[in-house]
């Protein structure tokens, strides 16, 4: 029993919890305390699964951004105590219901499946599709230091999977015979092929980066236009 | 023969389009905000763009006669000089049928002179074809002289008939608002004669059209016509609610339509009817039209050894023959025999909504909601006779196991028909219960292998029964809008040249003639033919035997219940004093159309089947139906030749006239004497039995005949005659009572019921599930999750479990 | 290091000279969102109304995406993946974005003459508008699993804004909450689902997860193998996302609510629009199953049968739910989900076929003709809907109202508006010769084809069918009040000017009535884009 | 020695399911955005550990990271969305508002 496993089951504990209390309390104020507790249980999840970077954002964003948000919300609508506004028991079975339900559809499914280790789907992909991460997941054995990586792969420059290889070499044999990297794989027949390259760019995250910009730019306006009350024109 | 083609399509498209200018001249000039609403200039407008078309018809008609030197009236005996032939044919018509003229016209079939070609190319989508084609041959000439002639009657009847739109406020006595009062609305004359050239575009288009993708959009439109004529008074709820009744029992109808439709389309890859003519290049492209690829050129079918195939004709050699392609060649086609049965089931459907037939038949009744002129032109004339047309139009692609459904499907509509006209009493449902029963005629003239025989009837049909319904529109007129003909009686006086002319139309669709002369109505020539086939086909299978007698009698109730009609109104006295003393003769541009159609109605058949109309239009009877089908060598039913039906002429003819003789007899002794209360005969047969038996002294009538048999030897036989003549009555006035009583509950009890219990479901369900529709967004989110879940599980349940 | 070098070189050269200019639409209308941004706080563009840029944005963006169609047709510009495989640029999603930039022209131009947004108001409005139709673009285009949603989020977050823009109404708001919370919790599932996808083929790429799934499902594995279940659960949560945008039954609940809450301008920008860039997201994530093995076309197959019987209960419940609708958008609202019925059968026809076992040259020509069909629908539709909305927005603006009573014998008052609507309607209805007949025939005749790979397609073909009769209803009682009734007295009487809104009307209406009587040219595009999008050729 | 990515699975399908009740039982409108949250937070999760344990690799946490920027996005406009409900309507109780339905 490692420190790391105690980790896990003490936050999975705490995850899980804290999602039950959001689910289950009636008093908002309750809930948004359950909320932080759980996304930042999941953060301190992303650590441990070595995806420090995302783990960090989780805080400073979710923690740290959405809920003070939320939080304000909740305070600027609470106007009368909170237990008029409670939801009726039939309702809260009949959903728990429906909820026991699907999490049995869900985690049944999704947990029957054997994701790493012999004969599992990393293994059938990693050798099927020629991906170059052999190891399967990405950091593996070096725990964080995923900032670089992530600000790398936004340039198409992947630390899992280009950087770790020979590249000029494998990819000249590789790229016809299976042509499985995104920008080359579906390269329209009859049509011209574009410029043949050494190697194929695997996917960059350039044009999401930029465009969520414009989306959050947008966003704001309507949000600040909703939220602000209607100027009287002046005639 | 190009050029003719050319001039022939070029005038009937312009008799096509000039109504659907009309209409949008009407449409604009109505929506014009300072329009007189007095003016006729409408009803003018519209009346010029008809009878234009039907002056371009009648030279197109002439067009093709000189085109094709009148082969189609000279076609019968070749080989004669044409002085010879002319004379010769005179005496034939003199002197009634003869042997050698029988097989004259058996064995020489006219070839078919077909013009058909594309106007406009629509889309392409993949292999899927639309165009704007036309298919003219001397069918659809004549449906097009007739079709613009009867709609210039009847539009000229209608300026003098809707004359009381003509006000800027009208008042509307059938509508009551809610403080007692009557509705009142602006007059809608224009917008009357708009619809009317609307309709009268559409019609046209339908008679025209070159593909049966192109014959349902008009059918479509048409459709919609008649909705917005049937509820052109939309005020009063009846009419309102039957135009919805029209418009869904026809969906109904075209849903088997469409089927077919998808049939034809996946099997044969073409809409056309005829070949088309394509320049690829320098090549002359021809692809095989659908009857092409069924028929060919010799009318049969071409199966498989099985005969579960049919294989079809699309290779054309350099003879022009078409070809069932070889085995190993790709472009080779086939249709499973089931499936063209079901493609011709399924246009048939169609028709059968178009043309009300049984059991789609319960809409037009409630279509007479509209104006008399309307009932006139589109449900009697012309739209319910487009189902017939349609089926003849698309008679090559009908195998004998969809025409037997089709005779019987007539057949009972024709049936159905006439014993409910019998108990009717309201003018307009009369007529429109007779239209139904002629339609079943004609469908069931078609469906026992009389191609010729159905569109006659088709043709005499729509004049006699247009002039009925404008006469009965002239009555209505001059009753002020008083329809029951309880009401009515001793209107002769009052208003003659209706009365008269109304007979003329009578006795044209009882089919009465003088026997042993040729001078006969026109509806006893096309009935005549009709009963002929039906004869000749159950002489070929005895076990249809149902498809003659039922037309039979069927002829004889015709004839009852139309001079029943006519003694009701015109004779007797005057049941409603009141009524009576206002009723006038309707002014000359009502009576002037009544007058050229009563013409029409008595003499459009002159000859019967050696008259030029039945010649003209068997000129384009598909290739084949001539020689007839034999049963025994493919298809469980055989069909009649030429040759067959001449043969039972003269015995189906005097058969048929035989019962209609007896129907007027009885329906003259019944209600022509003024004597006999119908109100009794309807509240129970056995009183009509004593009432009867007392006036006419049938007592005394036993006792001479049996008493004093042999004082009054000369008497003997017409009392005998009388005797069973009168058993017979009784029987018949009772079995048809409760047959048509029985009927009317089928009708409006079984079939109405289910068209309302859809309606009232579909909407009741509608109306339920709006329930679901909370508001509450904490269940439609819940939703979310259940859908989920429920997919979810669905899939699990029925995917295979591997 | 040198390789590094070499692949950063590589890219920016991707990105400049290939990717960017091929973009240039979308960034177009950043540029104009931004600019309108501009005129608020530059004080020497203050007096430049808002719309005027708006609309100039859109139209450049359209020409150039036009422009982009023609060269893409006429083979001087090739299908190619852009952005690292992130988008793709083919005819297919050329076609699309023009058809949105097309539509953003309209709706723009219909708010101008119904001046719902007031000039205070203008940027933010236009601002929201444009962002919702770069999002809408993203999706037509998406090729990376990251870029649909993405896509989905930024064509529904400004909507929900848009939906409560009147927002000092009750209704507008409820509408706007409803939406928000619907469309959120459908694109959280839609996101699980999504996680689960990229979980399972290791990319995010459309274009590869056929490849990849075959690799891990096993030949001849049922719904008992976990890996299958796991694919298909997550596919049907991928498109529990793509059914909120198309208010697919039973995700369409919002629909009925947020078109009557919201402004017929924007409630009919949502029902075209959203619709549109739904189903070619659809269309794309549909054929992402293409090229694996048999078990996995399988799976595709299935789901292929899961969508017809939506589509046909869609359809089914969109009509019979608008009988008893008294509100004119309500109504609407409900057809549309009745219309996005009938055009997900041709996404359905299009599955069945194209996984179907016995494919052949046959099916590919159906598969052709469902891609056809569903381009040719929503082309028509765009027409028809539109014109619907802009009518009731028109007229809403005379009379105060959009109750359907209230419409009676507008006719005699506006017979131009009423012209317009009763064209819509008719080719709604797909009455012959109206654009949406042959949308119609088109759609049902794949159907029909695709009946004889399954029987449950029969089903579907005859809940179509039916449809039709029961969409008939509720259309003519439209039609009925405008024509038919008699003008109540007192009643506001209607005046609107016949220049620029009279044209307008014209020219949203009569292509309905065009579409369906010329429809030649057009169709041959059509095939063109359905041929690039399945065969490449 | 590392916890198997089943787990992680199991806690983001509680995440989940325990979103999607909240988002089904709060009448509070604040609360259903919470539940939203959680949504997220699960699929965030998912790929998180997708990408340490499958071949997903580092786009995982790229997907992940547009999912926190989206939803902080999607947050700010439900919240205004929410607010602007409550100057409507004087309550944030999601079931009075009921006026649009049938």
């Amino acid at each position: 029993m490692t420190a790391e496993i105690i980790l896990f089951w003490l936050f999975a504990f705490l995850t899980c919890a804290g999602a039950i209390m959001v689910a289950a309390s009636q008093n908002v104020v309750r809930m948004a305390f359950s909320l932080v507790l759980t996304l930042g249980s999941t953060a301190v999840l992303f650590l441990l699964l070595g995806a420090d970077f995302v783990g960090a954002t989780q805080l400073l964003v979710y923690v740290g951004g959405t809920l003070v948000l939320l939080v304000f919300g909740v305070m600027l609508t609470a106007t009368g105590p909170f237990t008029r506004i409670k939801s009726s028991p039939a309702d809260a079975i009949l959903s728990g219901l429906i909820g026991v339900v699907f999490l049995f559809i869900v985690a049944s499914t999704v947990t029957a499946v054997n994701w790493d280790g012999e004969n599992g789907i990393d293994q059938k992909i990693a050798m099927g599709a020629h991906a170059k991460a052999v190891e399967g997941g990405f950091n593996p054995t070096q725990q964080g230091n995923t900032t670089r990586p992530l600000g790398l792969s936004f340039l198409s420059l992947r630390a899992d999977r280009d950087l770790k290889l020979d590249l000029p070499k494998e990819s000249s044999a590789e790229t016809n015979t299976a042509p499985v990297v995104p920008g080359v794989s579906v390269v329209m027949p009859g049509v011209m092929p574009p410029p043949k390259s050494p190697v194929p760019l695997s996917t960059g995250y350039l044009l999401p980066f930029e465009i969520v910009s414009v989306h959050l730019l947008v966003v704001l306006v309507g949000a600040a236009y909703l939220a602000r009350t209607k100027r009287r024109a002046t005639t | 023969m190009e050029s003719l083609g050319n001039k022939l399509s070029t005038l009937l498209a312009i008799a096509w389009l000039l109504p659907l200018f009309g209409f949008v001249v009407e449409v604009f000039a109505m929506s014009w905000p300072n329009a007189n609403r007095k003016s006729k200039a409408a009803a003018y407008f519209a009346i010029f763009c008809i009878g234009f078309g039907f002056v371009c018809s009648s030279i197109a008609f002439y067009e093709w006669g000189e085109g094709t030197d009148w082969a189609a009236f000279k076609a019968v005996d070749h080989g004669h000089s044409e002085v010879a032939n002319a004379a010769e044919h005179g005496e034939h018509a003199a002197t009634g049928h003869d042997d050698h003229e029988h097989k004259a016209a058996t064995h020489e079939t006219p070839k078919r002179t077909v013009f058909s070609g594309t106007f406009y190319n629509l889309a392409q989508f993949g292999n899927l074809k639309l165009s704007l084609d036309y298919y003219i041959d001397s069918l659809t000439l004549a449906m097009f002289v007739m079709v613009t002639l009867i709609a210039t009657c009847i539009h000229i009847f209608a300026t003098g008939y809707m004359a009381e739109e003509l006000v800027d406020d009208y008042v509307d006595h059938q509508v009551h608002t809610h403080d007692g009062g009557h509705f009142h609305r602006p007059g809608r004359f224009y917008k009357f004669f708009s619809y009317m050239s609307l309709f009268c575009f559409a019609m046209l288009g339908l008679v025209l059209a070159g593909n049966i993708f192109q014959v349902f959009i008009f059918w479509e439109l048409v459709g919609i016509c008649s909705y917005l004529l049937i509820g052109f008074y939309v005020e009063r709820h009846s009419a309102s609610t039957a135009a919805n009744k029209a418009f869904i029992v026809n969906r109904v109808g075209d849903f088997g339509f469409i089927i077919g439709l998808m049939i034809l389309w996946t099997s044969f890859g073409t809409f056309s009817f005829d070949d088309q003519h394509e320049v690829d290049g320098n090549v002359n492209k021809v692809t095989a039209g659908l009857f092409t690829m069924v028929r060919g050129h010799d009318g049969h079918l071409d199966r498989s050894s099985d005969g579960q195939t049919v294989l079809l004709k699309n290779e054309q050699d350099v003879n022009g023959e078409w070809h069932v392609r070889k085995e190993s060649d790709p472009g080779r086609k086939t249709i499973t025999y089931t499936l063209l049965i079901v493609a011709g089931l399924g246009v048939f459907g169609g028709c059968v909504g178009k043309s009300a037939q049984f059991p789609l038949q319960t809409w037009l009744p409630d279509a007479m909601e509209g104006p008399t002129p309307v009932s006139a032109l589109v449900h009697s004339a012309t739209m319910v006779a487009a189902g017939v047309y349609l089926a003849g139009r698309f008679y090559p692609m009908f195998v004998p196991e969809v025409l037997l459904t089709i005779a019987y499907v007539g057949c009972i509509t024709a049936f159905v028909g006439a014993t409910i006209a019998i108990v009717a009493t309201d003018i307009k449902k009369v007529l429109a219960y007779s239209t139904i029963s002629q339609l079943g005629y004609m469908m069931l003239g078609l469906g026992v292998g009389g191609w010729g025989a159905g569109l006659f009837h088709l043709v005499t049909h729509a004049c006699f029964k247009s002039l009925m319904f404008l006469c009965s529109g002239s009555v209505i007129a001059g009753c002020h809008h008083e329809q029951e003909m309880t009401k009515m009686g001793g209107l002769l006086r009052k208003m003659p040249i209706t009365a008269l002319t109304m007979l003329v139309g009578v006795m044209a669709i009882a089919g009465l003639a003088i026997p042993g002369t040729s001078i006969a109505f026109s509806g006893y020539h096309s009935k005549d033919a009709i009963l002929a086939t039906a004869l000749a086909y159950t002489k070929l299978n005895p076990i249809h035997f149902l498809l003659f007698l039922v037309p039979l009698l069927t002829a004889g109730i015709t004839s009852f219940y139309m001079f029943r009609l006519w003694f009701y109104t015109f004779l007797g006295k005057p049941r409603d004093q009141h009524l009576h003393e206002h009723v006038h003769e309707s002014p000359w541009e009502m009576t002037g159309p009544l007058l050229l159609l009563a013409v029409l109605a008595a003499g459009c058949a002159i000859g019967g089947e050696d008259g030029k109309l039945f010649k003209m239009l068997t000129f384009s009877e598909p290739v084949g139906v001539g020689q007839g089908v034999d049963g025994a060598a493919a298809h469980t039913v055989s069909l009649p030749g030429h040759a067959a039906i001449h043969a039972s002429h003269s015995t189906a003819g005097s058969a048929a006239l035989l019962a209609a003789f007896i129907g007027m007899s009885i329906s003259y002794l019944v209600y022509g004497k003024g004597v006999i209360n119908p109100a009794d005969i309807k509240r129970q047969a056995a009183s009509v039995h004593a009432f009867l038996a007392n006036k006419w002294g049938f007592d005394d009538l036993y006792d001479v005949m049996f008493v004093k048999p042999a004082h009054v030897v000369a008497k003997f036989a017409a009392a005998i005659d009388k005797f069973v003549f009168d058993e017979i009555l009784h029987t018949f006035v009772r079995m048809g009572i409760a047959v048509s009583k029985w009927d009317r509950k089928f009708d409006e009890g079984v079939i109405d019921g289910i068209v309302n219990l859809m309606g009232n479901s579909t909407y009741s369900l509608g109306i339920s599930l709006r329930n679901v529709q909370t508001g509450k967004i904490r269940q439609y989110v819940t939703f979310i999750a259940v859908s989920v879940v429920t997919l979810f599980v669905l899939l699990f349940a029925l995917y295979p479990k591997g | 290091m040198n390789e590094i070098g070499l692949l950063v070189q590589r890219l920016l050269d991707e990105t400049t000279k290939t990717s960017v200019g091929l973009f240039v639409p979308e960034l177009v209308l950043s540029g104009t969102i931004v600019a309108m941004l501009l005129c608020r706080i530059l004080p020497l563009l203050w007096r430049v109304p808002a719309q005027w840029i708006a609309l100039l944005g859109a139209f450049t963006a359209f020409a150039w995406t036009l422009c982009q169609f023609d060269q893409l047709v006429g083979g001087t510009l090739h299908a190619t993946p852009i952005f690292t495989g992130l988008l793709m640029f083919d005819q297919f999603a050329t076609f699309f974005r023009m058809f949105l930039c097309l539509f953003l022209i309209l709706t723009i131009t219909l708010t101008v003459l119904s001046g719902i947004p007031d000039r205070e108001d203008a940027p933010d409005f236009y601002t929201l508008l444009l962002g919702a139709t770069l999002g809408m673009m993203i999706m037509a285009s998406a090729n990376h699993l990251l870029m649909v949603f993405l896509g989905v989020e930024m064509a529904s977050v400004p909507s929900y804004a848009m939906v409560g823009f009147l927002k000092g109404r009750k209704k507008s708001s409820e509408a706007a909450l409803k939406y928000v919370v619907y469309g959120a919790g459908a694109a959280g599932v839609m996101l699980y689902g999504i996680s689960l996808l990229a979980g399972l083929t290791g990319t995010g790429s459309l274009p590869e997860i056929g490849h990849r799934l075959s690799l891990i499902v096993s030949q001849g594995a049922g719904i008992s193998d976990p890996i299958v279940r796991t694919i298909v659960l997550a596919s049907l949560m991928v498109l529990v996302g793509l059914a909120f945008k198309l208010s697919v039954f039973p995700f369409h609940f919002w629909c009925p609510d947020v078109f009557e809450g919201a402004a017929a301008e924007v409630a009919g920008f949502l029902s075209v629009a959203s619709k549109a860039g739904a189903f070619a997201l659809l269309v794309r994530f549909g054929l992402a199953f293409s090229g694996g093995s048999a078990a996995v076309s399988e799976i595709a197959f299935a789901l292929g049968i899961g969508i017809g019987v939506l589509a046909a209960a869609t359809a089914t419940f969109g009509n019979l739910s608008a009988y008893g609708q008294t509100n004119i958008k309500r109504m609407l609202a409900y057809s549309t989900i009745a219309h996005a019925g009938y055009m997900l059968m041709a996404v359905s026809a299009l599955m069945v076929m194209k996984f179907s076992k016995h494919g052949g040259a046959e099916s590919t020509a159906v598969t052709l003709s469902c891609i056809e069909g569903l381009i040719y629908y929503l082309f028509v539709y765009l027409f028809m809907n539109l014109g619907a909305f802009a009518i009731v927005a028109l007229v809403r603006n005379q009379i105060f109202s959009e109750e359907i009573e209230d419409y009676n014998g507008l006719a005699t008052q506006c017979p131009l508006l009423c012209f317009g609507m009763a064209l819509c309607i008719f080719s709604l209805i797909g009455l012959p010769p109206m654009g949406g007949f042959f949308a119609k025939l088109v759609i049902f005749a794949s159907v029909f084809k695709a009946t004889s790979v399954h029987w449950a397609m029969w089903f579907v073909l005859g809940a179509g069918a039916i449809n039709t009769v029961f969409g008939l209803f509720y259309y003519i009682r439209i039609l009925k009040a405008m024509y038919l009734k008699p003008r109540p007295d007192g009643a506001r009487k209607v005046s609107y000017d016949l220049m620029p809104v009279g044209l307008f009307v014209l020219m949203i209406c009569l292509p309905t009535l065009g579409l369906g009587v010329l429809p030649a040219r057009f169709a041959e595009t059509f095939n063109n884009v359905a041929s690039v999008l399945l065969t490449g050729r | 020695m590392q916890p198997t990515p089943d787990k992680f699975l199991f806690i983001s399908a509680v995440l989940f399911v325990c979103g999607v009740v909240c988002m089904t039982t709060k009448r509070n409108g604040i609360g259903i955005l919470m539940g939203v949250e959680l949504v997220l937070n699960a699929a965030n999760l998912n790929f998180i550990t997708f990408s340490r344990f499958t071949p997903l690799g580092l786009d995982g946490q790229v997907f992940s990271l547009f999912v926190i920027v989206l939803a902080a996005a999607e947050a700010a406009v439900a919240l205004a969305i929410a607010l602007n409900f409550y100057n409507n309507h004087l309550t944030i109780d999601v079931d009075r508002g009921d006026e649009l339905h049938g």
